[in-house]
């Protein structure tokens, strides 16, 4: 019985690998891959809750008459679009990081930042 | 028939992940990538038969066509400068490199 | 990785395909298998392929990540079954949409009668940050060129594309294809799966397979960047006028029956227009974007030459031999 | 004449589905690369075409008939474009066929004495393929 939950633990799996991505990695075109993943999770979650066992796509018919929910299909269809396009700001983000700093590690970036931050004090000093 | 055709066509595509994993060269993962694509044309069309809703043609027709462009795309760009160079003294064979 | 990414996208369309969810998996095909894999290309590109052999240690974001995974599995010991009928998600508005929609739009793909009309206001808001989104890369990543550089770069590419000779041919005979198909999938999305999102992510990538082909430069020709910017505007414009002829015709923002005498007629007026803003928004916003990336790309290419240097910059060198 | 259709449809489907499966243990089995686009690049566009027109001896009805010509068109003109392009870029950035170790040597020659110039001492040890 409990195994008719299946769809929702391949969800929290998936937004799992996409979450440990983001905490974990340090390069940020690997953190926005992952960023990418989690997000797929969350629209599978909504997909697999909007099938009804023994519905088609709705697109009204003649002769059928169970569908799935269209409702979620809506939101998702709008997020994938939208997904795209801020994926493509984080990139640019990214893109405009390497060329400031030479570098898109996460730590790298800190180092500078630290070291500019500190010749600026002894600057002041 | 229509669903025996689906489940050979399901095998090949995971035949194709796998290479897709392995492939040693990123032409294997792009030649993955690829096969991966016309298969899936396949599959939403088989798909489509067996739901008995043939609308499901558009989306493989989609595919065909966005596969064909995204190929192309990657081809494009691995001729780029970044992806012809190599760490200096990887192996081009060896399955540890990642192209990320 | 990315090849990688790009399977990702094509598996779960058809996954998506299998959940009878054929306007989504149409998106997800377009967008996830071409453009993003594309977008995420021209990015490594700019920013170099190898990444730093991971010094941090994965032990603490492991722990939060299987403590989390624990405690939403848990959570979803209470959601209803895979595929139940009765799920509160199929109980509540969405028999409506299924039911009445034929009466009250007029329109057998309920996806596209919900998208445009029911939630019409919502996915004005989408288009909108789809139109940020395109002003913020174009902000963030556009340049300004001089013309000896263009130049230059059109030399390049001459030398570049001798050898696609035959890619091109094929590319010239495809792309009207592509076109007439995008155009179709625009304006049949009131009876199958297709609609403005996806008609322009299908024209854009139709521009964007000519401009990778026959260079960024001789794209430009064809397709103005002014106009394409101006257009992207004007997309979210035709969207929201529709909104206000609806009002000045009496009726509630984006409440299409007033548009014609028939209430039905109007529905479909108004859902051609603002279904053709969403596309011709969707499909400038997209060309914007690849436009600024592959201009990025080019502009390293002509000037600087950092790119090249680099894999082997004596300070990484020792690092990328143990990159993974 | 229904079941002529229908036993001719099986059949190629039936067929194709095979040519499938030839292609999809090609692309695991084979030794390297060109070989592997050799097997997918020709079991691909004649299963595909087969599977198709299997489909389209299933239903013949207008409109289905013709999507599934046009993906047919479609995929006969994209398929060999592809793996063209894609053998060409591999053979561009210096992908190297496994070949016999005789042939490989003479091979690797000629190509060190005509690209000295152009390409530096590193990059020729990365292309060196490996040996079987």
């Amino acid at each position: 019985m409990i195994l008719g939950l299946y769809n929702y633990w391949v969800v929290v799996v998936l937004m799992m690998i996409g979450f440990y991505i983001v905490i974990a990695q340090g390069n940020l075109i690997k953190k926005i891959v992952g960023l990418n993943i989690f997000q797929t999770s969350v629209f599978i979650l909504y997909i697999s809750m909007a099938k009804v066992e023994g519905g088609t796509a709705p697109i009204l018919a003649e002769g059928i008459s169970q569908f799935s929910n269209p409702l979620p299909h809506v939101l998702i269809l709008t997020a994938i679009v939208v997904g795209i396009a801020t994926t493509a700001l984080g990139l640019a983000l990214a893109v405009r990081i390497k060329e400031a700093y030479g570098s898109i590690e996460e730590d790298e970036i800190q180092d500078r930042d630290n070291k500019e931050s500190s010749t600026m004090k002894g600057k002041k000093c | 028939m229509l669903i025996a055709a689906t489940i050979a066509i399901f095998v090949v595509m995971i035949l194709a992940i796998i290479r897709g994993v392995v492939g040693p060269t990123l032409y294997d993962r792009i030649l993955a990538v690829n096969m991966f694509g016309t298969k899936t044309v396949l599959f939403i069309a088989l798909l489509g038969f067996v739901m008995g809703r043939p609308e499901f043609l558009d989306i493989a027709m989609v595919y065909a066509l966005i596969n064909f462009v995204s190929v192309i795309g990657v081809l494009h760009f691995s001729d780029s400068s970044v992806f012809q160079r190599r760490p200096q003294d990887s192996d081009p064979s060896a399955p540890a490199e990642k192209d990320c | 990785m990315v090849m990688l990414s790009g399977i990702y996208g094509l598996l779960s369309a058809s996954f998506f395909v299998a959940m009878d969810a054929v306007d989504v998996a149409f998106t997800e095909a377009s967008v996830g298998a071409g453009i993003s894999t594309l977008l995420m290309l021209t990015t490594i590109t700019l920013v170099g392929r190898y990444e730093h052999a991971a010094r941090h240690k994965p032990t603490l974001a492991l722990a939060v990540v299987f403590v989390t995974g624990a405690l939403l599995i848990y959570g979803t010991l209470d959601m209803p079954y895979f595929g139940s009928a009765e799920a509160p998600i199929n109980l509540h508005v969405a028999p409506h949409y299924l039911n009445d929609s034929m009466q009250e739009i007029g329109m057998p793909n309920v996806v596209t009668s919900v998208l445009a009309s029911y939630r019409g206001f919502d996915t004005f808001g989408e288009t909108a940050v789809i139109f940020t989104a395109g002003v913020g890369v174009l902000a963030l990543l556009s340049i300004v060129r001089r013309p000896e550089e263009e130049a230059e770069i059109d030399a390049i590419n001459d030398s570049m594309h001798q050898q696609h000779l035959i890619l091109r041919i094929v590319i010239k005979i495809l792309i009207p294809f592509i076109f007439l198909f995008a155009l179709y999938v625009q304006f049949h999305g009131d009876y199958g799966p297709g609609g403005g999102f996806q008609a322009g992510v299908i024209f854009a990538a139709a521009i964007i397979l000519y401009a990778m082909l026959f260079g960024l430069s001789t794209a430009r020709r064809v397709i103005n960047q002014s106009l394409i910017q101006v257009l992207a505007a004007v997309g979210v414009l035709v969207y929201g006028s529709v909104g206000l002829v609806s009002m000045l015709n009496g009726g509630n923002f984006l409440d299409y029956s007033v548009l014609a005498s028939d209430p039905v007629a109007g529905q479909h007026v108004g859902i051609l227009v603002i279904e053709l803003g969403v596309g011709i928004t969707v499909a400038s916003v997209m060309v914007i974007i690849f436009f600024s990336f592959a201009g990025r790309r080019e502009n390293r290419r002509v000037s600087g030459n950092d790119v090249e240097h680099d894999g082997n910059r004596p300070t990484n060198s020792s690092e990328n031999k143990d990159a993974r | 004449m229904d079941t002529a259709i229908s036993i001719s449809s099986a059949f190629c489907l039936l067929l194709g589905s095979f040519l499938c499966l030839t292609g999809g243990i090609g692309i695991l089995r084979f030794p390297d690369f060109y070989t592997r686009m050799h097997a997918v690049g020709v079991s691909d566009t004649s299963a595909a075409g087969m599977i198709l027109i299997g489909l389209m001896l299933q239903n013949p009805d207008g409109i289905v008939i013709v999507k599934l010509v046009m993906i047919l068109l479609m995929l006969l003109f994209i398929n060999p474009t592809a793996s063209h392009a894609l053998a060409q870029a591999a053979m561009n950035n210096g992908l190297m066929p496994l070949l016999d170790k005789q042939v490989l040597d003479r091979k690797e020659n000629d190509h060190n004495g005509q690209n000295e110039a152009a390409l530096d001492k590193t990059k020729n040890e990365g292309i060196k393929p490996s040996n079987p």
